[in-house]
């Protein structure tokens, strides 16, 4: 019995899977549950909780969190395992534009200290923080898997590499 | 397995023997070569995070954890070697930069597997200056008390919860430092088997609440006991520091425990210092309690047995000791009387005449190995943790578990739970044994529905199936008929057929006679006595009651209450002063429990397991069977000269040579007598209202398992006819008693039925747990 | 005519010159000994048995409690087993400290023993004396480890702590017995360390020792009752099993100090006196010279101790504990704290035998370890012990005045042969 | 021979007796040196192993957090430690217990003390009248540490580098 697959506790008595989220929702989640076998339904997790977040201005509750796990027979604390893990979850409310930096390592030995205060000088907002005006926010993250070009940070889908303060500050002016 | 399938393998020059596919630590640890780890565990799936098990494989570039890596035939391994060393220390090393200085403080101090681990393995000075990480604590109920800063993330907790207890209530959550074992939202560990957690964690992260801070490992002295809840008979080792039990550990027994335990045996201890022990004998005067010597309370006692005469009636817990049994038949039969049972709790008597010796009619390890089974009125996850640990395996293996009930209960694996009502389940049998093909006149009029044929189906094909009554079962006002249906669907489907009876020592109790029909031996008495449930239809003159308490004890607490209610002659030995006892009572003598006595307790497959007593009895009180000894010779009854509890039980062993269990009800009963009215109550006795000691534990009435139990469960249906809401106070009533309790609408309840817990003051004033109840919203 | 019996008489437990509870069932033929039954255990604590019960390290202190007056040989012979047993050897600097304090006990040791010997044969003033130097001698023990007899000092692996800086003074303030000039002058030797402390007793010792040879050496009474008292011939003594000065007042040059070298001795000059006949007279000459031979060492080691600072603990966490302050900062450090405090070290399974040579003769240790933290089986084997035995042989013949005179130059602890 | 006559004739003169007589003459007129206690002390060593206390952190917060390593050390089990959670959750004892009687006042205690809790003071004049005065608790403790505070401090900064 491995510990992945162990059955967990029965959920007769959950709500209705029909009931939870919207139609489309649903829809989005059961096209990445069709890609699974019938009994790795839980792999279904991370498109699941992204499909979520998505729909929820950017963030997961654990109520959300709780719905998913119902949805995919999961028990709560796996889904709340894979939502803190990675740092593309939001667990708390954020900002619509989001710097993440990594402080791995690489980026550290290259110098992503220098990154960080630069950033946290220029937005008035400390890692793990939202700036002021609601515009930015900026997290600390674990590898971004860029570090041939470390320092690097990721803002939205892009990346952005061999950072320099008057380099970030080049970016955020075209991007403000 | 012949040798030839066997590899072999060569560890640190020694050459060993191997199942293909073993870990290298399984075969290892065998051979008792000592590999450092946390994270392993012979009982919970390999995880591999921990990496203290590394060691040198040769061919292989890297160290590989022992844990995960398989045995290959011509392997070489070094486990001591340089660079396995090296990887060990490095390994510790980290394990220990973010690990607070808590050592002094925390309650593993001087039984740490990381302390021994650094002792044996690490590096003496620590390299690392810079600070360390800090971690909140979750309170995760009252038995378990969590320091999560010290812990290393080897996620046994984690594990356990996931396929042991069956509920993954526990996890890692966050990444690199910020990961952090808990619940993530603020929840409590309500598993049964949660302490279990406690001996799991390597470090002081999860350590027992009650235990917190009372005592240090090397303050202990360590001897064994037999847990006094349940027919597992787990074995236990007490942990006794200056004449008082601190804590309770598992003691490994593959036949009957494994490694766990309950944490109702675990935690039952806190019962031996409960304010409500009685410490010294005291008697009733003019409706006073006053307390007396204990020669004159001696002296008094006698007196009222002999006045009681040949019209005692003996009730007695089937959670006392094989002695105390032997003697308590012993004394009453000698004083003339033949009306002594410890079946309090069972509902039905009409098989007596039946030669069974119920058991759990197999060996209880066997039971993970059963591939269909069949539990009628019970739930063994709640009312024998460990029985229900190994059901669950068995389902996990792929064994389909069938559940008759009048009710669905929390399961932590994939079950058939076929709810019916107490009437119905009697149909439902009948209606299995027609599919089977018993016959009978019950059986043939016994509708056959596609649920009876399929696990008709399953029962007749199974290799290895079994039928168990449970508790419910036990209680339950047909249960004759119940047996009788159950006994014969077993033998004609070839299934084994066992009892999860009530009590740690129901089967120690048929051995040793305390049973109306049943002497010494399990013979069948000559002249048959009154059983529990008639014993209590008339008034009581004379009595022993021994470890029960009458009311919440017993089938029918308002029947109690009037048989006792003009009694003059009642003799309670008791190691606890209730509300009921003295009420019924008029003498009580202290007795000692669990740890205070030596004794000898028989499991559910009929080991006999004695243990000596490990502490003195609190204040005056003194071991049951030394009473029932100068009882026995100050009412002149012939043969109580003992002089230890070793001489009776001999005694009992002598008249139990060559006596076998057997389950076989014979003719038995098949005539229905319980009728159903508008609403029927459901007498379910919670998990931690089993007996008198778990009453009396603090900790464990503090959990949630305790919480929730004062409940009136009932579905929606049956909810919307008496306009009932949830949450809503209701009165309950039967006959002449009422309750007060709360609603929860609980669609696992069969309809017209109400689940009315027993066992619990709340509910101490009601009647049968099997009868008519009408609603009263206030 | 009346039967003649001889006379039984009890010496003892309560005597003084019984040198503490050695009981003597003497049969006599009017004054003279016709034999003698010493009895022993009144002072049994069950040291051996108490050993097995306890970590290694907790029946340091109980060493020194069983030769009372030579307290920190008896830890040396307990750790040297234990450090044999383990496999480890302390730093050198530790060597000397224990040797520099292995020879302040002789001294010490010796004192005592003139001090009693003499008061027992009638010479008071050297009793007085003796104790004087003793003091200075136990402001040293004080002084490095915290107590003036049970100093728990020796560790395996080392010493506990380094030699101190400082030696403590007296208040320098007048009482109405000596005014505060007086009192000043004593803290002349304690203006510097340790070392200082005792090198200026050092110098002093010798002249001392001079002083207690003219007292007795050449007194025709100290002569008369221990010339040709108690012979014992080199066969005898080694058939006996004597060891130490017992041994070598009959003349044989053995000295584990130099036959088996253990701590610094083989660093350090030193002689090892014999005496020729093998009297108690002789066996007064060995002792007087050992005391100058241990001042010769002392001063020795207090020369190397000078020019030598170092470690006086091995560098081993899993056997020493940590030093405080890392104790209180690191994780792996604190863990062995705790460990070696609560559970101690277990060395691995074996047997050892080790022993030191005591001031009263071989002291050693024999030690059985099956792996865990405390001895399977501890056994002492006591100097006192067979120079006890051969109480009957030595006292046989002599008159009954004779019998403090042969308990004097045994040298008799009963701390250490009930043990 | 001529040794022989001449040791009798010189043994005639108790010409040794004289010299001894000497060497205690001279003492008779010697400085005395004995310490006249008690109104004269004998100095004491920082390492002086005498009574015991328990100490305090200068915030008044006992510093014993009921480890029970000394408790376990102590070789002549003359330490009693009984513990439980105090009101703010952290490790206290409820009881702390030394028999005098049976203490052979072998400093292991303080050596395994993580906080500097346990300490054996300097000092060694105290006495006991009563029977069961042999015992003193954790209140006896903490007074005659608050007592000797000051010099307990000094003596422990001074031998912090030895330790």
């Amino acid at each position: 019995m491995s510990f992945k697959s162990a059955p967990m506790t029965t959920i007769e008595r959950r709500a209705d899977k029909g009931s939870l989220f919207t139609p489309e929702i649903r829809a989005q989640i059961d096209k990445w549950v069709a890609k699974y076998p019938g009994e790795w339904r839980q792999s279904a997790v991370m498109w699941a909780l992204r499909v979520v977040q998505e729909s929820n201005r950017g963030f997961l509750t654990p109520e959300l969190m709780d719905n998913v796990a119902a949805y995919l027979d999961m028990p709560p604390i796996a889904v709340y395992e894979v939502a803190s893990f990675y740092s593309m979850y939001e667990l708390k409310p954020v900002a619509k534009r989001k710097i993440c930096v990594c402080t791995n390592v690489s980026c550290m030995v290259r110098g992503s200290d220098i990154v960080v205060g630069h950033l946290e000088k220029r937005l008035g907002a400390k890692l793990g923080q939202t700036t002021p005006d609601g515009r930015w926010t900026l997290k600390e993250v674990e590898c971004l898997g860029a570090c041939g070009d470390a320092p690097a940070i990721q803002i939205g889908n892009k990346y952005y590499e061999n950072l320099t303060p008057e380099g970030i500050d080049k970016i955020l002016d075209e991007l403000e | 397995m012949t040798d030839e399938t066997l590899v072999t393998i060569e560890v640190d020059g020694r050459e060993l023997k191997a199942r293909p596919g073993a870990m290298l630590i399984e075969v290892t640890d065998a051979a008792g070569i000592n590999i450092p780890r946390f994270c392993y565990h012979k009982k919970l799936s390999v995880s591999a995070n921990c990496r203290m098990c590394l060691v040198e494989v040769e061919k292989a570039p890297k160290p590989m954890p022992a844990c995960a890596t398989p045995v290959a035939n011509g392997m070489k391994v070094k486990t001591r070697s340089p660079t396995a060393l090296a990887a060990q220390k490095g390994t510790l090393e980290f394990l220990l930069i973010n690990h607070p200085l808590d050592c002094p403080i925390c309650d593993q101090g001087g039984e740490c597997e990381l302390q021994d681990v650094a002792m044996g393995y690490g590096a003496g000075v620590s390299r690392y200056i810079e600070k360390k990480r800090v971690v909140s604590d979750p309170d995760i109920g009252p038995l378990v008390a969590t320091d999560m800063t010290r812990c290393i993330h080897c996620t046994r907790c984690v594990r356990f919860g996931a396929e042991i207890a069956g509920i993954r209530e526990m996890g890692a959550t966050g990444r690199g430092e910020h990961m952090k074992i808990g619940t993530y939202i603020q929840s409590s560990v309500d598993s049964e088997l949660s302490g279990n957690i406690i001996d799991l964690c390597p470090v002081g992260a999860l350590t027992s609440k009650p235990y917190r801070f009372q005592a240090r490992a090397w303050e202990l002295t360590q001897s064994d006991a037999v847990g006094p809840h349940d027919a597992v008979g787990s074995n236990l080792y007490l942990h006794v520091r200056r004449d008082k039990v601190m804590r309770v550990a598992p003691r490994g027994n593959e036949a009957v425990n494994e490694c766990w335990i309950s944490d109702r045996d675990r935690f039952s201890y806190e019962a031996l210092e409960s304010t409500a022990r009685l410490k010294r004998p005291l008697v009733k005067e003019n409706g006073k309690w006053r307390e007396l010597p204990w020669d004159e309370a001696l002296d008094l006692a006698a007196g009222m047995l002999k006045g009681a005469g040949a019209g005692l009636k003996t009730l007695i817990s089937p959670s006392a000791t094989l002695e105390e049994l032997y003697l308590a038949q012993k004394l009453t039969r000698g004083l003339g009387s033949s009306h002594i049972d410890h079946r309090l709790r069972q509902g039905d008597f009409r098989n007596d005449a039946s030669p069974a010796l119920r058991w759990l009619g197999m060996p209880i390890a066997e039971i993970e190995r059963l591939d269909v089974a069949v539990v009628v009125g019970g739930n063994p996850r709640k009312d024998q943790p460990l029985i229900g640990h190994r059901l669950r395996k068995a389902a996990m293996a792929g064994a389909s578990i069938t559940y008759i009930n009048p009710c669905k209960f929390d399961l932590n694996y994939g079950a058939d739970q076929q709810v019916e009502s107490p009437a119905g389940m009697v149909k439902r049998l009948a209606g299995l044994a027609k599919a089977i093909g018993v016959t009978g006149e019950l059986v043939a009029n016994a509708v056959v529905d596609d649920q009876c044929k399929a696990l008709a189906g399953q029962l007749k094909n199974a290799g290895k199936a079994a039928i168990f009554l449970g508790n419910i079962a036990n209680a339950h006002p047909d249960l004759a008929v119940l047996e009788t249906l159950a006994g014969r669907i077993a033998t004609a489907t070839n299934a084994f057929f066992g009892f999860l009876q009530e009590g740690a020592n129901a089967v120690g109790a048929q051995l040793a006679g305390a049973a109306p029909h049943r002497l010494p031996g399990g013979k069948a008495a000559e002249t048959q006595g009154k059983n529990a449930r008639r014993m209590l239809s008339d008034k009581i003159e004379g009595a022993l009651l021994i470890g029960a308490d009458p009311a919440l004890d017993c089938w029918d607490p308002s029947a109690v209450r009037q048989s006792f209610s003009n009694a003059k002659d009642v003799v309670a030995l008791t190691a606890f002063r209730t509300r009921s006892l003295e009420s019924c009572a008029n003498l009580m003598l202290p007795i000692g429990w669990f740890a205070e006595s030596s004794g000898t307790l028989v499991n559910g497959q009929g080991d006999w397991q004695t243990f000596a007593g490990a502490v003195s009895p609190i204040g005056e009180a003194r071991p049951a069977w030394k009473v029932l000894r100068v009882l026995g010779n100050l009412t002149d009854v012939e043969g109580f000269d003992y002089q230890n509890s070793a001489e009776v039980l001999n005694e009992v062993r002598a008249a139990c040579e060559g006596v076998s269990l057997d389950n076989a009800i014979g003719e038995g009963c098949l005539d229905v007598q319980f009728k159903e009215g508008p609403l029927t109550r459901i007498g379910y006795v919670p998990l931690y209202a089993a007996d008198v000691a778990v009453r009396h534990a603090p900790s464990l009435q503090r959990t949630a398992n305790a919480a929730d139990s004062a409940l009136l469960r009932v579905n929606g249906a049956t909810a919307r006819i008496y306009a009932l809401s949830s949450g809503a106070p209701i009165s309950v009533c039967q006959g002449n008693g009422e309750a007060q309790l709360m609603v929860c609408i609980d669609e696992g309840i069969a309809s017209d039925c109400a689940l009315v817990p027993a066992g619990l003051a709340a509910t101490g004033g009601l009647g049968p747990m099997f009868g008519e109840i009408t609603l009263e919203k206030d | 005519m009346a039967e003649i019996r001889n006379f039984t008489l009890n010496f003892g437990p309560q005597h003084p010159s019984a040198h503490g509870v050695l009981r003597l069932v003497l049969e006599m033929d009017g004054e003279q000994i016709m034999r003698a039954d010493p009895h022993v255990g009144l002072l049994h604590r069950g040291t051996e048995k108490l050993a097995e019960t306890k970590p290694y390290n907790q029946s340091i202190g109980y060493m020194d409690r069983l030769d009372y007056v030579s307290m920190m040989c008896s830890e040396h012979g307990y750790v040297l087993a234990i450090e044999k047993l383990l496999g480890i050897e302390a730093p050198i600097r530790a060597l000397y400290i224990r040797t520099m304090f292995d020879e302040v006990t002789r001294i010490l040791n010796h004192l005592m023993w003139l001090g009693t010997h003499a008061l027992d044969i009638g010479a008071m003033t050297v009793f007085l004396y003796c104790f004087r130097e003793r003091e200075d001698l136990m402001d040293c023990y004080e002084a490095v480890s915290g107590a003036r007899m049970h100093a728990t000092y020796y560790r395996p692996g080392g010493v506990y702590r380094d030699l101190p800086d400082n030696m403590p003074r007296y208040e320098e303030k007048a009482s109405k017995w000596h005014s505060e000039a007086e009192i000043r002058r004593r803290n002349d030797a304690r203006h510097g360390s340790l070392l200082d402390f005792l090198e200026n007793f050092c110098e002093r010792f010798d002249k001392y020792v001079e002083e207690y040879e003219t007292l007795l050496t050449d007194n025709r009474i100290w002569k008369q009752r221990t010339v040709g008292i108690a012979v014992v011939s080199p066969y005898r003594a080694k058939q006996l099993g004597f060891t130490g000065p017992m041994l070598r007042g009959s003349g044989i040059a053995w000295d584990l100090r130099k036959k088996q070298t253990y701590a610094a001795y083989d660093q350090v000059e030193f002689d090892i006196p014999v005496g020729r006949n093998g009297d108690t007279y002789d066996r007064y000459l060995v002792r007087m010279e050992e005391m100058r031979q241990s001042n010769r060492i002392v001063k020795q080691c207090i020369a190397w101790l000078r020019r030598n600072p170092g470690p006086v603990m091995i560098d081993d966490p899993k056997v020493a504990p940590p030093k405080r302050d890392q104790m209180k900062q690191e994780m792996e450090s604190l863990i062995h704290h705790f460990k070696l405090f609560s559970e101690g070290y277990c060395p691995p399974p074996g047997e050892v035998y080790a022993a030191v040579e005591a001031p009263k003769g071989e002291f050693g240790v024999y030690l059985v370890s099956d792996g865990a933290n405390k001895p399977y089986r501890m056994k002492i084997r006591a100097p006192g012990f067979p120079h006890l035995a051969a109480m009957d042989e030595m006292v046989r013949g002599h008159m009954l005045s004779d019998v403090t005179a042969v308990i004097g130059t045994m040298d008799i602890v009963f701390g250490e042969i009930d043990r | 021979m001529i040794n022989a006559v001449k040791n009798y004739i010189g043994s005639l003169f108790l010409f040794e007796l004289f010299k001894g007589l000497g060497v205690t003459g001279r003492y008779l007129f010697a400085r005395k040196f004995t310490v006249q206690y008690p109104e004269e002390k004998a100095p004491v060593s920082p390492r002086f192993r005498g009574l015991h206390a328990l100490r305090r952190y200068p915030n008044g917060e006992e510093r014993c957090i009921s480890c029970k390593l000394c408790e376990a050390v102590c070789p002549a089990l003359a330490i009693t430690i009984e513990a439980e959670p105090r009101a703010d959750g952290s490790r206290r004892t409820t009881k702390y217990e030394i028999d005098l009687f049976k203490c052979i006042y072998c400093g292991f205690c303080e050596e395994s003390c993580p906080v500097d809790s346990i300490v054996l003071s300097r000092v060694y004049e105290y006495c006991m009248e009563e029977n069961g005065e042999r015992l003193i608790g954790k209140e006896r403790l903490l007074e005659l540490g608050d007592k000797h505070e000051a010099q307990l401090a000094t003596d422990r900064a001074e031998q912090a580098k030895y330790r």
